[in-house]
């Protein structure tokens, strides 16, 4: 039997990685992915704990997340595209328009 | 048994979550995330959420993804590939996300769960595990799930709004 | 006692409610405007008068009384009246606001409507804020002042008007945001806005400390105490001449008033062990004022710096808490209302036919304007305070008083009565003695209703500087009840504050 | 009512006149109301005599004047015999001062001001003498400074004249800082501060002192310097004489009456007044004894060389106030205020002789520049002579009498006495010197001004020689009420205000030693007038080789020991520096103008920091959002361990 601790240990992992590429990466497309990979992470863990505890709850929450997720893809890409067709570059940090 | 196959999946899902983070076309980034996809509905499989598992690739792999790949192909970004990867302050979000990482680490180190629920594994087997979760959703959980619904529709329309060229007046 | 008509009320709204009724006459009826200011501002007066003629002066209770609920869920009333310390700044409000009006008369030439309306206005604000018996109202009053002066201010005023308006407004406001906290606090610990009830509030020391803090902000702003004095000579410089007077006459007394009213008796022991804290400020603002005035080149900014001064004395008079201090520092207020409002008033005629606030345009004046150098020569010795004249008993009583309380800062605020002649003698011979300067050659004489100002004024100059226990006898008892108050409180409480006192 | 009441209030009536209706109405006839008023006044003073000495002494309230809690002071009057002699110096002076102006103000354009100015001087100073408690003495004491401000700035186009009238108020100020303080440690000590009480209960406090930063202080030497600092400012001793010098820009009736005859004698005056407080402190006495002999010899050498004849009028009052505080300091207050009154009339009449010698000389004030009007001036000439020898103290006349009586007493009085008699008698001598030279240089020699002014030469008008004359039997025969007793008098001035200053007893000094001063005093009197003579009159050589080989004291003499410069240096210019370069420019602008510009400066810098974290790069967004959740996950875990 596999113990909670290390599902759990998975999912953060997963999601440190996903947030240290979200932080660092430039391409916009790959920052993306990473939130994909974050929300994967807490995916694991709503799974695995809703095993653990015995309880569905957590499978629904991850559906609501799976969910959001496709959301949140479609309109970033969009805004993705529609940004490329103003100005030509997927890297953020060249994209400060929005600067105070 | 299962610790093995549950170390295959955890290893094989960090390496590959360090690839998608680091590799410099970002096509390649979308299909090591596929392999990841696939991995994660095993970690499913292997805590008895076989409909997860489905949606995981079906929704993920199948949807998500694809549209990844579409904006990358309609973007073109053979020169974007040239330049570098990281940002100029990529060591401060390194040390944070370590930090966040050890924080948490510790903090699962005490964690117990206390609560049991009534959704033993054998009551699960019984009913069916897309059957089990159904009566939650379609019960319970009624209006966020028709919220949900909502929320993908709105994207949808915003998507199409966005992405579409301006209307020549 | 009884006369027939609610007079604090008649008092108040009176005026507000004649403002309002100018704003629909049409803007061309100028003169029409004016008359009726004047009617209502004379009207206001002679309708107070009973204040003066049928006040008890053997109790310390409050009198003319008016009391109905207003926002009942929350306990707050319209609850007015007046005793010995606040009935004669009403009197004094009404005074000056007929003043103000005459002396408007040629000097404010844009806006002449809406100029009369905010004058009105902050009259029945000022009388509120003096005859309001519940904390609540007060403020309302306090607050409401505020605007229509800020528009005195920021619209007929000099040319750097908009800076001043500005900041008087912000200081000013500060302090009262402050204040409303502790009321606040006051209401939640109490329950009510009664501000007599609040009297008999016994209030842990700590508490006191820090509710004395709130409304010492809000207070010493306005009285102006040093350091926070500077919002006062700009907001005097460049404020057309009514709104100088009103300034000087009526708004900058709220905050002593302020003292009287709520923190002595509210906060007995922290006035008791913060008064050396206080009275060091006084003495400050006293030399400090004095000397900044030595300094000065503009007319009315010298005479703001003197408020300044003479205001150090006020509070240095309040904080003695001693009989002679506080009815010297009430009597004070009234002769600073009465002589500063009056120079401001002089200045405003000069400043009506030349336009210049320097000094150095002046000269000579005495030669082309005797009548009006007679006058502002008696204003000028009421200031530095000739025995005879208002100024002295007041200044008199508080450095007797403070020498009770403290003997050194009396030392110190008597060399300020040094400074006083030498700035104001210094002043008027710049302006009235040498040489005529070409400048101010050929300057129309004195209007008889600038001299109807000014008359007016003069005579209480010297009613008050002969024979000022018309005056006096109207604060005995509240006084006394207020020191009783006072000095009832526990000295144990006390010795926490030790460390601040060390320095004084 | 009693009659006394209208003393000090009919020229406050004749003020209020001329304030309101002379300059439209009376104009030219201005001098009615005033001087009808101080006649009124007169006439009731010398009936308040009468009284007085007849033993009917007054001391009643008129009305209370301020009352808080305990503190209850009235307006009220105390006849007695030093307020009647007073009263008498005061009316009598100011009545004459009063038609001689009509004569030499005529054709002023300020002339209904000036009578004006006079009414209510005379007015400020009977209330000043008559008051019955100390503020209203404090009342008429600024009052009359008031008058004297008015008065000495009176051609206020002058800057000279309007400097002088400021100087002469504010360097009183200094004094009355000390006296209202005095003032207040009155009442505090005895809940009143009416008189009677006050110096009936003083000596129960002799003993208390008060510890002042350390110093122990005796309690009544305490009150009674205090009160000493009033007088040094308003009677112009040391150091704060400078002012009385200057005052001489005013009309010279003023200087006269106000700065000759009574309002610098007030500080005498309440020091007498004072004396039960006074003689209980020996250290105060000495104190007074000393400012006041050597005031006398010091402006008494700065008188020696002025050319300006006001100026040496001005020191040698100075000078003899300085007498007058010797006597008082020395316990014999009978033998000040006997000078006070004998000094009046001769003083008065000193500067309105120099008045009319102006008034013939359109106004030039040089002595350098007269000389010879002998020959056109005679009754001038000659009231002012024997002014000049009454004020040298020749047998007989009225200066004699006075000035013997306090050097004296002071002899008489041993210890500090010994040694101010010998600043007395070293200043008598140089008074004799410098009165004599004023009378040689204006009166003697050849004329030294121009061809025009000597045209002008003429004797004043009646108006004007009348008062003279009077002033004249003043200086003459004013002393004869207190011939002492050596010389077969019976010094009645001494024995009427024996009631109110005690007498002092001198035991063991003889008869011989009284003759010994008295002789002495005569002797250096007729010898500063023979070296006068000598100098001006024989051998006028002699004072300017003088003046060039002692080069240096000349000089510091001639600027009046630099005292002007010194205040200015130490005082004038370091208050204004301070005034203006350090807390207007500095403090107020600079540290509080800066603190409160400062901080919505502050918020806007902080404003405009803050935009830049607001670069737009989504990552910095993203950090400062993971730091948080950092922070966040921290705090959770925390407070899970604890």
């Amino acid at each position: 039997m596999v113990p909670l601790h290390w599902y759990l240990w998975l999912g953060s992992l997963m999601f440190c990685i996903g947030m240290a590429g979200f932080l660092i990466r430039r391409n916009i497309i790959i920052m993306f992915l990473c939130i994909e990979l974050m929300l994967n992470g807490v995916n694991v863990n709503l799974v695995a704990l809703s095993h653990y505890m015995q309880d569905l709850r957590g499978q629904v929450l991850t559906l609501m997340v799976i969910a959001v997720a496709a959301a949140e893809a479609a309109v970033g890409l969009a805004i993705v595209i529609a940004l490329f067709r103003n100005r030509p570059t997927v890297h953020v940090d060249e994209i400060t328009e929005m600067k105070g | 048994m299962v610790e093995i196959i549950f170390g295959y999946f955890a290893i094989t899902i960090l390496i590959i979550s360090l690839l998608v983070v680091t590799s410099r076309n970002p096509v390649h980034s979308v299909l090591w995330m596929l392999l990841l996809f696939f991995h994660v509905a095993g970690i499913y499989l292997l805590l008895n959420a076989e409909f997860l598992a489905a949606t995981q690739i079906i929704v993920y792999a199948g949807a998500i993804l694809v549209l990844f790949l579409f904006t990358i192909m309609l973007l073109d970004l053979r020169e974007e590939m040239q330049i570098q990867r990281f940002t100029r302050g990529w060591p401060a979000g390194l040390l944070i996300s370590t930090g966040v990482l050890i924080v948490l680490i510790t903090g699962l180190k005490g964690f117990k769960t206390t609560f049991v629920g009534q959704w033993d594994i054998k009551e699960i087997e019984e009913a069916t595990h897309t059957k089990a979760l159904g009566k939650v959703l379609f019960t319970e959980y009624l209006l966020p799930f028709e919220i949900a619904s909502l929320v993908l529709l709105i994207a949808i329309l915003g998507a199409v709004v966005l992405a579409k060229k301006k209307l020549k007046t | 006692m009884d006369v027939g008509y609610p007079v604090l009320s008649v008092v108040i709204f009176l005026p507000i409610i004649g403002g309002i009724l100018l704003a629909f006459i049409g803007r061309h009826l100028e003169s029409f405007i004016k008359w009726g200011a004047l009617l209502v501002s004379i009207l206001t007066f002679i309708l107070s008068l009973p204040l003066f003629t049928n006040f008890d002066k053997t109790t310390h209770l409050m009198q003319f009384v008016e009391r109905k609920d207003w926002i009942p869920q929350f306990g707050i009333q319209y609850y007015v009246g007046v005793d010995g310390i606040s009935v004669l700044f009403i009197l004094l409000s009404a005074l000056i606001t007929i003043l103000c009006v005459l002396i408007s008369w040629n000097s404010i030439k844009e806006k002449v409507k809406e100029f009369y309306i905010s004058l009105l206005l902050i009259e029945g604000a000022m009388i509120g804020v003096f005859a309001s018996l519940d904390f609540f109202l007060f403020y309302i009053f306090w607050e409401a002042m505020l605007i229509p002066m800020y528009l005195i201010i920021g619209v007929w005023g000099g040319p750097r008007r908009v800076y001043a308006a500005i900041k008087f407004f912000l200081y000013t406001l500060i302090g009262s945001v402050l204040m409303l906290v502790a009321i606040v606090y006051l209401y939640l610990k109490a329950d009510t806005f009664n501000i007599l009830e609040l009297h008999t509030l016994a209030l842990p020391y700590k508490t006191q400390i820090w509710l004395f803090w709130a409304l010492l902000a809000a207070f010493a702003v306005k009285v102006p105490m040093w350091p926070v004095h500077t919002w006062l000579p700009d907001a005097h410089t460049e404020a057309p001449t009514a709104g100088s007077v009103i300034l000087a006459a009526i708004l900058i007394k709220m905050g002593a008033y302020g003292f009287l009213r709520f923190m002595l008796p509210m906060l007995p022991e922290a006035t008791k062990s913060m008064a050396p804290f206080l009275i060091g400020l006084s003495v400050i603002a006293i030399i400090y004022g004095g000397i900044v005035c030595l300094a000065q080149n503009d007319l009315k900014r010298l005479i703001a710096y003197s408020s300044v001064s003479h205001m150090g004395f006020v509070t240095l008079g309040i904080f003695a808490l001693n009989p002679q201090g506080i009815e010297g520092g009430i009597l004070q207020m009234i002769n600073h209302g009465i002589v500063t409002g009056a120079l401001f008033l002089c200045v405003g005629i000069i400043y009506d036919r030349t336009h210049s606030r320097q000094i150095s345009d002046y000269g000579g004046l005495a030669s082309i304007m005797p009548v009006y150098a007679g006058f502002f020569m008696l204003f000028t010795l009421a200031s530095i305070g000739l025995p005879g004249l208002n100024g002295f008993i007041g200044e008199f009583l508080i450095i007797l008083g403070a020498f009770k309380a403290k003997k050194l800062t009396a030392v110190l605020a008597a060399t300020g009565i040094i400074i006083g002649a030498g700035y104001m003698l210094w002043l008027y011979q710049r302006i009235f003695f040498n040489e005529v300067n070409e400048k101010i050659r050929g300057l129309e004489p004195m209007q008889f209703k600038e001299a109807l100002t000014l008359i007016l004024l003069a005579i209480f100059v010297i009613w008050i500087g002969i024979y000022p226990n018309t005056f006096l006898s109207f604060m005995h008892v509240s006084v006394a009840h207020l020191l009783d108050k006072v000095h009832q409180a526990t000295p144990e409480t006390m010795v926490t504050i030790n460390s601040i006192r060390g320095g004084f | 009512m009693e009659y006394t009441v209208w003393i000090p209030f009919l020229p406050l009536i004749g003020f209020i006149i001329n304030i309101i209706f002379g300059k439209k109405i009376l104009r030219t006839q201005a001098h009615w109301p005033s001087t009808l008023a101080v006649f009124g006044s007169l006439v009731l003073s010398i009936m308040a005599l009468w009284d007085v000495i007849n033993g009917k002494t007054l001391n009643y309230d008129l009305y209370n004047w301020i009352i808080s809690d305990n503190f209850r002071v009235s307006v009220g009057f105390l006849v007695d015999q030093l307020t009647a002699v007073m009263l008498i110096v005061v009316t009598s002076v100011s009545f004459l001062v009063h038609v001689y102006s009509i004569g030499y103000m005529h054709g002023d354009s300020g002339y209904p001001r000036f009578f004006a100015y006079l009414s209510l001087f005379t007015f400020s100073m009977l209330m000043l003498v008559m008051a019955n408690n100390f503020l209203q003495l404090y009342f008429g004491w600024e009052a009359v400074g008031l008058c004297s401000y008015l008065l000495i700035g009176f051609w206020y186009e002058k800057r000279s004249a309007s400097d002088a009238g400021k100087k002469a108020f504010i360097v009183n100020r200094f004094g009355d800082f000390g006296f209202g303080l005095g003032v207040i440690i009155i009442f505090l000590t005895f809940g009143t501060l009416h008189y009677v009480p006050v110096f009936g209960r003083v000596e129960e406090i002799v003993t208390q002192s008060v510890n002042i930063y350390g110093l122990e202080i005796n309690l009544v030497t305490l009150i009674a310097l205090l009160l000493f600092c009033g007088a040094v400012g308003k009677s112009a001793q040391l150091p704060l004489h400078v002012w009385l010098p200057d005052a001489m820009e005013g009309p010279t009736p003023v200087s006269a009456l106000i700065h000759a005859a009574t309002m610098v004698t007030a500080g005498v005056f309440m020091v007498a007044r004072c004396s039960p407080i006074f003689d209980l402190s020996h250290t105060a006495m000495n104190v007074v004894a000393v400012v006041g002999g050597l005031t006398a010899l010091f402006a008494a050498t700065i008188a020696l060389v002025q050319n300006d004849i006001k100026r040496v009028i001005a020191y040698s009052t100075i000078s003899q106030l300085g007498y007058m505080f010797l006597a008082c300091g020395v316990g014999a207050y009978g033998a000040g205020i006997f000078h006070l009154y004998t000094h009046a009339y001769f003083k008065a009449l000193l500067f309105l002789c120099a008045g009319s010698v102006m008034h013939a000389m359109a106004g030039e004030l040089d002595m350098q520049k007269m000389g010879g009007l002998k020959k056109y001036m005679p009754i001038t000439y000659w009231t002012m002579l024997i002014a000049s020898l009454s004020i040298s103290g020749i047998p007989g006349l009225a200066g004699f009498f006075s000035k013997d009586e306090i050097l004296f007493s002071a002899y008489a009085a041993g210890g500090v006495g010994r040694f101010v008699w010998m600043l007395g008698t070293l200043a008598a001598l140089l008074t004799a010197f410098y009165s004599f030279r004023l009378i040689f240089l204006t009166f003697h020699g050849d004329f030294r001004g121009t061809e025009e002014q000597k045209h002008h030469l003429h004797e004043s008008p009646p108006v004007m020689t009348v008062p003279l004359l009077l002033l004249c039997i003043g200086a003459v025969a004013s002393g004869w009420v207190g011939i002492p007793k050596i010389l077969g008098g019976s010094n009645h001035f001494g024995e009427f205000l024996s009631p109110v200053l005690h007498h002092p007893h001198y035991e063991g000094v003889t008869h011989s030693e009284e003759w010994m001063t008295m002789g002495l005093s005569v002797f250096v009197g007729v010898t500063g007038i023979l070296v006068a003579i000598l100098f001006y009159i024989k051998n006028p050589s002699i004072p300017v080789r003088l003046a060039q080989s002692f080069s240096f004291i000349y000089r510091v003499l001639w600027n009046k020991y630099y005292v002007d410069e010194f205040y200015n240096l130490i005082v004038v210019r370091p208050v204004l520096f301070i005034a203006k370069s350090i807390i207007d420019a500095f403090t107020d602008r600079k540290i509080i103008e800066g603190i409160v510009n400062g901080l919505p400066a502050l918020v806007g810098w902080t404003g405009a920091q803050l935009r830049k974290t607001q670069n737009g790069i989504l990552q910095h967004y993203g950090i400062i959002m993971a730091t948080g959740l950092l922070f966040i996950l921290v705090f959770v875990l925390i407070r899970a361990i604890t």
